[in-house]
């Protein structure tokens, strides 16, 4: 059920009713129930693996919590008799022990996700060869049910199990309270990839309604509803116009389509997310943020700090660190910086661990080449931002222009246009196509193509592009606005017939010019003439 | 648009599910199986060949040397056809727009009006002068039709559709004869 | 202070509430321009008297009978419920509705919606149920009406459905906002200009001709309603030469007025008896009638019904009397001004707004 | 210490590392850095910092992460 639907208010006006009311006494229970309700709605089948995740992390996780509360009693008993090397042998021991059921679970759910998301993109592969060197017959795709947010719930499973692992926090006991972290419903759409330390706290308390906080939440949900119809699911027509014509929208239409795209995306992942983080918020849960006004930083790296948080640094946690402090790569420094030298024997393991990280990023976000490139390429832009940074630093030194606003606007500016040409392969969703629609856009782009008549075919009526601007000019504003702290909360300083015209204002503008219901079908043309 | 209603029909309820699709860079509202992102780029591929080509992908009737692609604009059609036996202005009740009949010899041609232009609707055959590309006409039998567009049909009262891209190809049998052949649009509208 | 707070929300509510109202109706078609088939369905409320007969169905009702000729030949009370594309249900419905602001001796029904087994197209649904009071009647035409991607709540919040038309407003928006001008006369929609009949293509064939299910059963439902009502059913089929009428379709109903003992006119079949002229008498081609055509219609028809059925003429009472005095003055005076379009510029304005 | 400190700076010439306690808090030292750091301690020390020891607190300071490779030797 999607967030922008009828059916999504109207269960969520319920479940925080009973929430507040009848089931004051059993909210997570309530919570849970609701998840798994909502969860049904996107296919019964789905249920079964959500559930398996679920059970399996679950049993691992306390066998490992067992083992680990095992040898730390034995350790403390026996601190006087053991040497320091025994103590070291027994805890490897136990921790090998530990180890056998994490990468056994991880396994069997890694394992999963793979086979249900890249099944047929290994087929595909695997004929492409089969065609090129002729043998055989191609390999029939399977058609894979994709649970709702698999790629989510897996990576917090998994993120679950190796804390645990790691003993940042003992299991969690009682299977139905941990399914509710697995499942719970506003984030199991579209994440944010919460931590089990972040949500722990919140999540099983007892809460007692808190207007507050109601209306925080509210409010926080009306916002992400105004990005994401307002916004995203207007321009969406342009974009969806541009790319899928790369034909007819070349040159300067190209460039159109990436910043439109750049601002759809943005508007629709992060109202999609403000959706979540409110919906939780009205059951007092503090998801973590999962945007950091991206669109403001003034690199690459920075961007990727700022943008998709959680996802950014579940990577960092789960696959970059461990990869490049591991034996085998630290063995590997010694030896790169053996044989090539210094310079680049110290940045290998980096270098490597992020190229698997960026590699996994890629494929993450979807199971064909052109995420996988995409991956890649950001991979190549950090790489390169990286090794400049001499020259940064010589140009600062010698020209007094950094921390200057103007120089900071470049800065910015740069790196919204080298992210926004990057997602070009994600709409073009073909590398080659991408790789000729961008030439052609560095090659052909002239100001007057605008004026050509293609722009009025793009399917936004002027009035389209007042509504799309004022509502940038709006993101914008506030985003300005959020650098000093929460924009509620500055609101609700104001007096009350200020912040009943902004909220409602916004609740206005969503209602009237939201990119909503059937009305907004442009097939419905026979109401044009009215 | 092919994708959109592909995203549509993905994300299933509610009325903005398109938004979803293009935004793979982020969410699990699309996961892009291979297959997809490869029929992705088919048809934006084929789209780019030229807004022809991809009407030609469905049925299309030819008479003369007129290629007649359902949904495709009826002025050149109508221009190459030339004079017609009969023509005829039909509305539907409160709206605007002209749905128009024009006859020839052993068929019919229907258009509809969108955004100011008339396409073709569907095409009729009234006798057994006329004949599909695929050499399906009044009068033959089922097995002919199976021959020449295989069983990939729809059947419904003795109806057999055959449908291909946005283009519908009905033929109605009687006793193992076909009695009538129609093209028709599926129609943005619909 | 708690006093005073709890009024401030009061005040802010009833602000809330107040300009959604208002943003709706602003926001809601009038149907007031050329396409004024919308607004037929709640005109019917501002009725003050009372009717002996009652038509629903399609355009071939509201198109071609003219009520003020049959009020003025036999004193003959009657009321079109029509619009645009109406379907059986919602024909049924409507009916349903009506009976409960009065009871009619007859009820006249259109056969030609039971071609239609299943809802057609959102924007028809609309001009036939956002006009309607809201009554049981009502939710169930909805219900019955919608197609899969309606929402139900598009029908009890309109404005969900209607938001994006605020790049569509007009001044015709803002003048009807209140009050809307009458379009029809007594739920006749009238058209004098005259487009002689075209020969029309031959009929499709048919892979079925057998009316479906719901067809029926709302044909049933309808007999039912009538019967423990006590109200006299008419089927009638216009004489539209298009869409086609088959004969298949013919004889199910012939069938079905014999088994239940109904009386049906198919007029189609009686055009010269009833004196229609193809060349004068329909103003697109032979879909519908215009004036003219309506008139013979309302005459012969009117004529049966009297007749036939012994509806009574109603001319000697005073307040039924009056009233459709009123109702003919508006009648010849849309007339007049039809005329005058007509003679000023080769066509009909009012509908053709557009057209140079 | 002082090894600490040389490598420290190495990475950043600009930042005071002796009272800066935000290192990671404040971004000063991202994920790039602390790798390198990592080895580079390994090599120093001999000590291996495994990655779930990798939390701001035990590199928000130079003598956070002093502490840490201590903590780390004596086990």
């Amino acid at each position: 059920m999607l967030f922008t639907s009828y059916g999504f208010l109207a269960f969520l006006a319920a479940v925080l009713i009973l929430y507040y009311t009848l089931c004051r006494r059993f909210q997570w229970q309530l919570l849970l129930a609701a998840s798994y309700l909502f969860y049904y709605w996107s296919g019964p089948k789905n249920l079964i693996f959500i559930m398996v995740t679920t059970v399996t992390t679950y049993f691992a996780a306390l066998k490992i919590g067992h083992y680990g509360e095992i040898s730390a009693a034995y350790i403390k008993e026996n601190k006087a008799k053991l040497t320091k090397e025994e103590r070291k042998a027994y805890k490897a021991g136990m921790k090998k022990l530990q180890r056998k059921w994490m990468l056994a679970c991880l396994f069997l759910n890694l394992g999963i996700l793979a086979v249900l998301k890249y099944t047929n993109f290994a087929i595909a592969n695997i004929n492409f060869f089969l065609d090129a060197f002729h043998v055989g017959e191609p390999i029939s795709f399977k058609n894979m049910i994709l649970p709702m947010g698999i790629s989510f719930y897996t990576f917090m499973a998994v993120g679950y199990l190796v804390d645990v692992y790691r003993g940042k926090y003992p299991a969690k006991r009682g299977l139905f309270s941990f399914a509710l972290f697995i499942s719970f419903f506003p984030q199991v759409v579209q994440g944010p990839i919460s931590r089990f330390d972040d949500v722990s706290g919140d999540m099983w308390a007892d809460h007692k309604f808190d207007g507050k906080a109601v209306s925080f939440g509210l409010q926080r949900i009306l916002w992400g509803f105004f990005k994401k119809l307002v916004i995203a699911d207007r321009i969406l027509t342009a974009v969806n116009t541009i790319i899928h014509d790369p034909a007819t929208y070349d040159g300067i239409y190209v460039f159109l389509g990436m910043m439109f795209y750049a601002l759809e995306l943005y508007a629709d992942f992060t109202g999609g997310i403000d959706i979540t983080i409110g919906t939780a918020e009205l059951f007092g849960i503090h998801l973590k943020e999962n945007f950091h006004r991206p669109y403001f930083s003034k690199n690459i790296a920075e961007y990727w700090r700022r943008w998709h948080i959680t996802m950014g640094t579940w990577f960092t946690d789960y696959i970059f660190y461990p990869i490049s402090v591991s034996d085998p790569m630290l063995r590997f420094n010694k030896f790169a910086r053996r044989h090539f030298g210094e310079y680049i024997g110290k940045r290998m393991p980096v270098y490597t661990a992020s190229a698997v990280v960026w590699f996994a990023t890629g494929i993450w976000h979807g199971a064909a080449w052109n995420f996988i490139v995409w991956g890649m390429m950001n991979f190549v832009v950090l790489m390169v931002s990286q090794e400049l940074e001499p020259c940064y630093k010589w140009f600062h030194k010698h020209f007094n222009v950094n921390g200057t606003l103007w120089y900071k606007i470049f800065q910015i500016i740069r790196t919204i246009l080298l992210m926004s040409a990057l997602r070009m392969f994600d709409c073009y969703r073909d590398v080659s196509l991408t790789f000729r629609m961008f030439g052609n856009m560095l090659v052909h782009s002239r100001i007057p193509q605008l004026f050509d008549g293609r722009f009025q075919t793009l399917g936004l009526a002027a009035a389209d592009y007042l509504v799309l601007f004022i509502g940038l000019l709006i993101l914008i504003v506030t985003s300005l606005i959020q650098r000093s702290g929460s924009v509620r909360e500055k609101l609700a300083a104001k007096p009350l017939i200020v912040r009943f015209a902004c909220w409602y204002g916004l609740f206005l503008a969503v209602l009237i010019f939201g990119a909503y219901g059937v009305g907004f079908d442009s097939s419905q043309f026979i109401y044009n003439q009215f | 648009m092919i994708l959109m209603i592909a995203a549509l029909s993905m994300a299933g309820c509610g009325s903005n599910s398109g938004a979803g699709s293009t935004t793979a860079a982020k969410t699990e509202a699309v996961e892009t199986t291979a297959a997809e992102s490869r029929q992705a780029a088919e048809t934006t591929a084929e789209a780019s060949e030229s807004a022809k080509e991809a009407e030609l992908t469905g049925f299309t009737f030819i008479t003369g040397d007129t290629v007649i692609a359902m949904n495709a604009d009826a002025a050149p059609i109508l221009e190459e056809l030339g004079e017609w036996e009969n023509y005829v202005e039909t509305t539907s009740c409160a709206f605007k727009g002209l749905d128009k009949t024009y006859s020839y010899p052993g068929f019919d041609l229907y258009t509809y009006p969108l955004d100011g232009k008339d396409n073709v609707n569907s095409v009729y055959f009234v006798d057994d002068t006329v004949s599909t590309p695929e050499g399906i006409h009044i009068g033959s039998t089922k097995e002919e039709m199976e021959a020449a567009y295989g069983t990939d049909y729809e059947e419904e009262f003795g109806a057999y559709t055959y449908t291909k891209d946005k283009s519908k190809l009905q033929f109605l049998v009687t006793d193992g004869v076909i009695d009538s052949v129609e093209y028709t649009a599926i129609t943005p509208a619909a | 202070m708690k006093k005073r707070s709890i009024s401030v929300f009061l005040g802010l509510g009833l602000v809330v509430l107040g300009s959604l109202w208002l943003l709706q109706r602003l926001l809601m078609p009038k149907y007031m321009g050329d396409i004024v088939e919308g607004a037929l369905i709640s005109e019917y409320y501002k009725e003050t008297t009372d009717h002996d007969v009652i038509f629903v169905g399609d355009c071939e009702v509201y198109e071609n009978f003219s009520p003020i000729t049959m009020w003025e030949d036999y004193g003959i009370t009657s009321y079109i419920r029509g619009s645009a594309q109406q379907l059986i249900w919602q024909s049924y419905y409507l009916l349903e509705e009506t009976l409960k602001y009065e009871k009619p001796e007859a009820v006249v029904f259109n056969v030609l919606s039971m071609k239609y087994d299943t809802p057609q197209k959102e924007a028809y649904n609309r001009m036939t149920l956002d006009g309607m009071k809201w009554s049981k009647s009502k939710v169930d035409d909805i219900r019955a009406s919608m197609m899969e991607d309606e929402e139900f709540a598009d029908y009890v919040f309109p404005i969900l459905r209607y938001h994006s038309r605020w790049q569509e407003l007009t001044s015709d928006d803002f003048k009807y906002l209140f009050t809307k001008r009458p379009v029809s006369q007594s739920g006749y929609y009238m058209r004098i200009d005259v487009k002689p009949a075209q020969t029309f293509p031959k009929p499709k064939k048919l892979a079925n001709y057998e009316f479906g299910e719901n067809s029926w059963k709302y044909l049933e439902k309808m007999r039912e309603l009538c019967e423990e009502k006590g109200i006299q059913l008419i089927l009638v089929k216009a004489p539209s030469l298009y869409p086609a009428w088959y004969d298949e379709w013919e004889e199910q109903i012939k069938e079905y007025a014999k088994t239940y003992e109904l009386p049906y006119y198919n007029f189609l079949e009686l055009t010269d008896e009833i004196g229609i002229d193809f060349t004068q008498d329909t103003y697109d081609g032979g879909l519908h009638l215009n004036l003219s055509g309506a008139e013979k219609m309302g005459a012969y028809f009117g004529k049966i019904l009297r007749d036939e059925f012994q509806i009574p003429d109603r001319r000697a009472d005073e307040t039924i009397a009056s009233a459709w005095a009123e109702k003919c003055a508006a009648y010849y005076d849309m007339q007049k001004r039809q005329q005058e379009e007509l003679d000023t510029y080769g066509y009909l304005k009012m509908f053709n707004s557009d057209k140079e | 210490m002082n090894e600490l400190l040389d490598m420290l700076s190495d990475l950043h010439e600009d930042v005071d590392f002796e009272s800066c306690d935000t290192l990671i808090d404040d971004g000063i030292l991202d994920s790039f850095d602390i790798v390198t750091l990592i080895t580079q301690i390994k090599d120093e020390f001999d000590v291996t910092i495994p990655a779930d020891e990798i939390v701001p607190e035990n590199f928000n300071s130079a003598e956070a992460i002093w502490n840490l490779i201590h903590r780390l030797d004596e086990e």
